[in-house]
């Protein structure tokens, strides 16, 4: 079985409050490496029969981003044995 | 299976499916009923009403429905006071017992509301379990045939200061506020407190109430031959399922539940569509019975509604709609899902409920019949997984006497008395006193929690925080009514209270509620309860809970106003260390012209402000011996229901013919704390001036009770004095308010200003919580 | 002649009663609109009320934007109708691009329901003829996603070309850019809007009745300009 | 430079309103292929110097998921050129 990811971010220079409270949260659990925390949306979608890339970025580009804030790419992941291992089969990129 | 012998245990029992023939063929499979909660004698019990052992499927459910959540047990014998004492009233449409009483307020309209709580869930998971008793408790309210206007929410959390504190309180008025605001329900009041004694175990307490016409009331009933049992709304998936993964896991004595969420999620969005579908069915008269999936989800609905009606049900579980293919029939009957309800609906009437179901894209499907078998037959994969009479799940669950025994430093604790302590003695440390209780958490301002909640929507909100009682117009244009008439309530409990005394305790947090409906100006007509105790095994705990039921129904009696209903809340404890008892008390309230609602706060230049009631030396249990000496002990204060019913009576005439213009009751923190926050509403200063012979001390931190504060508009004193006189209610003329006097000016005392006042109490919840 | 005011009722629409209730009050005819027809039954302007259409799960207002409704009220609103989207109405119109920029989750990350203060900027649009330039009015704000984010160059396009319709003063509730509580299109007839003008529209419920302005505002600018097919009926 | 992942997506066992919400949205979107959908976080952590995986694990256990609800997946990921592709250096699944 396969699935298509769609990571959706904010666009670098759109505010991303959550990120930056999980970022100023960092040093009381003691942890000072971390410059930057962002944070989006993990989206799977699963099809019917085979994957269909094009109708998936159809869909992120019309519904699950909004381009006015937002970026997304579009993966397709191969689903390994319950879900042990995961390896971005194709890697693109959608600035919309 | 037959002659399994202990190795076949660590093999799931119940791959092969546990029907009712198997069941019968195989009566010394030995059964996990232990683990599932149930004792000895509990088991003996249903395997003599089944006359053989029961299914898997089978007991799950009797151990969900004879679990102390479900058929109150341990409650059971002390409840039946309220029903005893309630006074005679025609009003009651439903009563206890009922999904919420229901109380008729005009010739054709009729208010239900209920607390329950949801504490466990919402240490677990604040957000989830907190949103989800807000889910719970509304769907109740939706079950009489009402639509639910408002929301309120009773919270306790531990001491403000500790590090998990701040992972429960942002996450159960996350919680609250996502749920309640998301489903259109404005949010009109609560309480938060702090006490170390909540530390492992918040209480997290969600009031609903709901508007309904007379002529729509629903019932629970799975009554008519041949009538459709229609599960409506979310999919049912493996939420909740708790103890029953004993079942499906591997060993009995493997806990491990990792994949069994006790966790449930909820979907407000999916609520709303629930509500209105509800309704336009109700509407169009569509179906006959209704009951909610709350606890115990199927296995409740389904057993409550075919014993209410005393028909029998068959069930075919295959048709119930799952979020995951893999779930056992146990699983079905016991999941928790959210955002589902169980109607009953004649055969011709099925198509349109599908279609009402269809209109708001909620999910609708028949999954059985009411028989007049008297059984409650269910079938999974087509074979008879449970065949037992409903109301032996419903209605014949064990009821239990428990020890009860008196606390033996009762008198100890009673002699330790708050009005030994060492109190502020010069001017100076009265005016650091006021403000160091002003930004005490307990009494501090509440912005930071009230302003994540929407209290407007719905356009009906005449007051709410921090007003004293959430007030509403029932609008005739919603649901109809004659007039602008309007309800009022609030919630009340005082822990500290009830833990020095019980029955004073409960009929104190009754008073408060009481008073907070009356300031208003409405009458107080019912009252419902969520009572939070420690494990009802410990003879100390369920001492304490008779008490409170007693104080209760006696409070209840007393002033003449039914209990409609209520909830239990055992078990709330932090190992062998019991919460302290905490009643919760709801009081409804109603007002033939909402327009006439008294709000709380200082406003116009020159209003006299009048106190009403009496001041004792009552400083046991107060808010100044906690915060300010860490002290809980002595008696508390003194009851005084008459006091009570003649303060609302003076208060309903004097907001009927507007003789006042602001009024606000005094509880925690006394006369200080009431001129502090009437000050801070509109930031409106007072000058106060106490009587000659007054103890500055007692009169501002004493807790006495049948006490308020009232503004009154110049021309009006003597008549107002007049009503005073006339209920034999005391009235000391304070003093004034004055914006000149920029804050708080106790004459020949202290002043405070406003700014002072105001970052002392709006500055500690943000400080604790971002 | 009494104007008829469309309200579309989304699923998960919570506001929608009130805004009716406004328009009642204000002395036009509310009329219900359902998301899943097509039919603007001829009314003579449209407000988007507030709520969590759909749940709100993805962004505010995204997926009501595809509802049937929409599909006519993009056209009409390009053609002219006065269409008011109040806090997820406003949402949804950003997300349908009749209104430029988004509106995203609030700095501070809280639901926060206030009276608050705004600045009328702008009096020529098609609901806000019956202020005065600069007026300050108080009208409740209610949301978890209101701070109105654009480019730089939209917001000096908004800016330069007075789109900017109503601005917070005294504290800004969301971290909205520029203090921006709402803005026009191009033409006037479509606003959006994050604070509630209908929850301030009695002196019962509300902390004032400067919401009702906005209302009375669309009725007149109805009054004034050629009136929708449905002025005709009642 | 190289930053860590960390995908966040609810137990599957837990409903998922949003996912279910868009789901249920695609096919007015002309959309029928598509027989799940699933939301969760998808977390961008910069590191000053090396990433440290150890310690974004324990931030992702501590701070970004709810192990009540949650599990959640760690990547390490070569930030190549302008974000154009990407490839998951490391896969591994913790299940808190
Ligand atoms: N958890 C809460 N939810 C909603 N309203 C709350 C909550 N806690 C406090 N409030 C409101 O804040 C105001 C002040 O609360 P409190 O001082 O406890 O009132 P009282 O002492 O009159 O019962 C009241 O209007 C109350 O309803
Ligand atoms: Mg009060």
């Amino acid at each position: 079985m396969a699935r298509v990811l769609v990571d959706v971010m904010l666009k670098p220079e759109i505010l991303d409050p959550q990120g930056e409270a999980v970022a100023n949260a960092l040093p009381r659990l003691g942890v000072n490496g971390i410059t930057s925390v962002r944070i989006g949306k993990r989206i799977e979608l699963e099809f019917e029969g085979e994957p269909d890339l094009d109708q998936a970025r159809a869909v992120a580009d019309a519904l699950l981003a909004n381009p006015v804030i937002e970026t997304f790419t579009i993966h397709l992941e191969e689903v390994v044995a319950a879900d042990t291992a995961e390896a971005a089969e194709t890697g693109e990129e959608n600035a919309a | 299976m037959t002659g399994t012998h202990e190795a076949d245990r660590t093999e799931n029992t119940f791959d092969e499916l546990d029907t009712v023939d198997v069941a019968s063929k195989t009566p010394d499979e030995p059964q996990p009923y232990a683990e599932l909660g149930l004792r000895d004698d509990e088991y003996a019990k249903i395997r003599d009403i089944l006359g053989r052992r029961p299914t898997g499927s089978e007991l799950a459910m009797y151990s969900i429905m004879w679990s102390e959540h479900c058929s109150y047990k341990s409650s059971k014998v002390h409840l039946k006071k309220f029903s005893e004492k309630n006074p005679r009233t025609d009003r009651m449409l439903a009563g206890i017992g009922e999904n919420a009483g229901v109380v008729q307020i005009t010739d054709d309209l009729a208010v239900t509301f209920k607390v329950e709580s949801h504490n466990h869930p919402s240490y677990v998971e604040p957000h989830q379990g907190a949103a989800t008793g807000v889910g719970g408790i509304v769907r109740d309210i939706l079950a009489m045939g009402a639509r639910p206007v408002a929301v309120m929410d009773a919270l306790r959390f531990g001491d403000a200061e500790h590090p998990d504190t701040k992972r429960v309180l942002p996450g159960v008025v996350s919680g609250i506020s996502f749920y309640g605001n998301c489903l259109g329900l404005p949010n009109i009041g609560g309480e938060v407190v702090f006490d170390p004694s909540y530390q492992g175990n918040p209480l997290v307490n969600a009031l609903s109430v709901g508007v309904l016409p007379v002529s729509r009331l629903q019932n629970k009933n799975a009554s008519g031959l041949g009538n459709v049992v229609v599960l409506l709304g979310q999919k049912t998936g493996k939420d909740g399922i708790g103890g029953v993964s004993v079942l499906a896991s591997a060993t009995f004595e493997d806990g491990d539940t990792d994949n069994r969420p006790s966790v449930q999620v909820g979907d407000p969005f999916v609520e709303k569509l629930l509500i209105e579908s509800c309704l336009e069915m109700y509407d169009a008269e569509l179906v006959v019975g209704i009951q909610d999936l709350g606890g115990a989800g199927l296995t409740c609905a389904l057993s409550e509604t075919a014993a209410a009606a005393g028909m029998g049900m068959y069930v075919d579980l295959d048709r119930v709609p799952l979020r995951e293919a893999s779930m056992e029939a146990h699983e079905v009957l016991a999941s928790e899902s959210q955002e589902r309800m169980l109607l009953i609906v004649s055969p011709e009437k099925v198509d349109d409920v599908l279609a009402v179901a269809a209109k708001w894209g909620v999910l609708a499907t028949a999954i059985g019949q009411v028989t007049d078998t008297g059984r409650l037959i269910i079938n999974w994969h087509g074979q008879t997984v449970v065949d037992c009479p409903p109301g032996s799940l419903a209605d014949d669950g064990p009821v239990y006497n428990r020890p009860m025994k008196e606390p033996n430093d009762r008198a100890l604790i009673a002699a330790d008395r708050a009005e030994t302590l060492p109190r502020p003695s010069t001017d100076d440390e009265l005016r650091a006193t006021v403000l160091r209780m002003a930004g005490s958490p307990n009494l501090a301002d509440k912005t930071w929690i009230t302003e994540q909640y929407d209290n407007m929507v719905g356009g009906n909100t005449a007051l709410s925080m921090p007003d004293d009682a959430g007030v509403l117009r029932l609008d005739n244009s919603g649901t109809v009514g004659s007039g602008p008439i309007g309800i009022a309530l609030s919630t009340d409990g005082n822990g500290r209270f009830a833990r020095l005394d019980p029955y004073t305790g409960a009929q104190l947090a009754l008073a408060e509620a009481y008073r907070n409906v009356a300031v208003t100006g409405a009458t107080p007509i019912a009252a419902s309860d969520c009572l939070n105790f420690g494990s009802p095994e410990d003879p100390h705990v369920m001492w304490q809970f008779a008490q409170a039921v007693e104080g209760l129904a006696e409070g209840c009696a007393q002033l003449n106003i039914p209990i409609t209903g209520g909830n239990v809340s055992f078990y709330n404890q932090t190992g062998m260390t019991a919460i302290h008892p905490t009643p919760i008390v709801a009081v409804l309230g109603v007002m033939d012209d909402v327009r006439r609602r008294v709000p709380m706060g200082f406003t116009n230049d020159g209003d006299v402000i009048v106190l009403l009631g009496e001041t004792y030396a009552e400083l046991s249990g107060s808010e100044w011996a906690w915060s300010q000496h860490g002290h809980l002990g002595g008696i508390p204060p003194a009851v005084d229901l008459a006091g009570e019913q003649a303060l609302a009576a003076v208060m309903k005439r004097a907001a009927e013919v507007e003789h006042v213009s602001a009024a606000h009751d005094l509880s925690d923190g006394g006369l200080a704390q009431a001129l502090v926050e009437s000050v801070l509403r509109h930031k409106v200063g007072a000058r106060i001036k106490l009587p000659d012979h007054a103890d500055p001390f007692v009169w501002l931190f004493a807790e006495s009770t049948a006490r308020a504060l009232v503004c009154i508009p110049r021309g009006h004193e003597k008549a107002f004095g007049a009503l005073c006189e006339e209920h034999d209610v005391p009235w000391t003329p304070l003093g004034i308010v004055d914006s000149s006097a920029g804050g708080i000016e106790v004459v020949d005392h202290f002043a405070i200003s406003t700014g002072e006042l105001a970052e002392a109490s709006e500055g500690t919840l943000p400080g604790l919580f971002g | 002649m009494t104007a008829r005011i469309g309200v579309v009722t989304f699923p998960g629409s919570l506001d929608d009663r009130d805004a009716q209730r406004a328009i009642r009050l204000a002395g036009a005819q509310p009329v219900a609109l359902w998301h899943g027809e097509t039919a603007l039954r001829g009314v003579d302007a449209v407000i988007l009320p507030g709520g969590f259409s759909y749940g709100d799960y993805l962004r505010g207002g995204a997926i009501a934007r595809f509802a049937p409704v929409m599909e006519t009220l993009v056209d009409a609103a390009k053609g002219g109708l006065p269409v008011l989207g109040i806090c997820n109405g406003f949402q949804i119109l950003c997300e349908s691009h009749l209104l430029p920029g988004a509106l995203t989750r609030n700095a501070h990350l809280h639901f926060r329901r206030r009276s608050q203060r705004l600045r009328v900027e702008n009096t020529t649009s098609a609901f806000t003829g019956h202020f005065d330039a600069g007026q300050e009015i108080v009208i409740p704000v209610k949301n978890g996603e209101g701070r109105f984010v654009a480019d730089e160059r939209t917001l000096d396009e908004l800016e330069g070309e007075g789109r900017v319709v109503v601005r917070y003063v005294d504290g800004n509730p969301s971290g909205a850019m520029r203090d921006i509580a709402g803005i026009s299109n191009a033409a006037g007839n479509v606003v959006g809007m994050m604070p509630h003008p209908e929850h301030a529209v009695e002196a019962l419920t509300g902390p004032s009745v400067d919401g009702l302005g906005l209302f009375t505002s669309v009725i007149a600018h109805l009054g004034r300009t050629a009136v929708g097919a449905g002025s005709s009926q009642t």
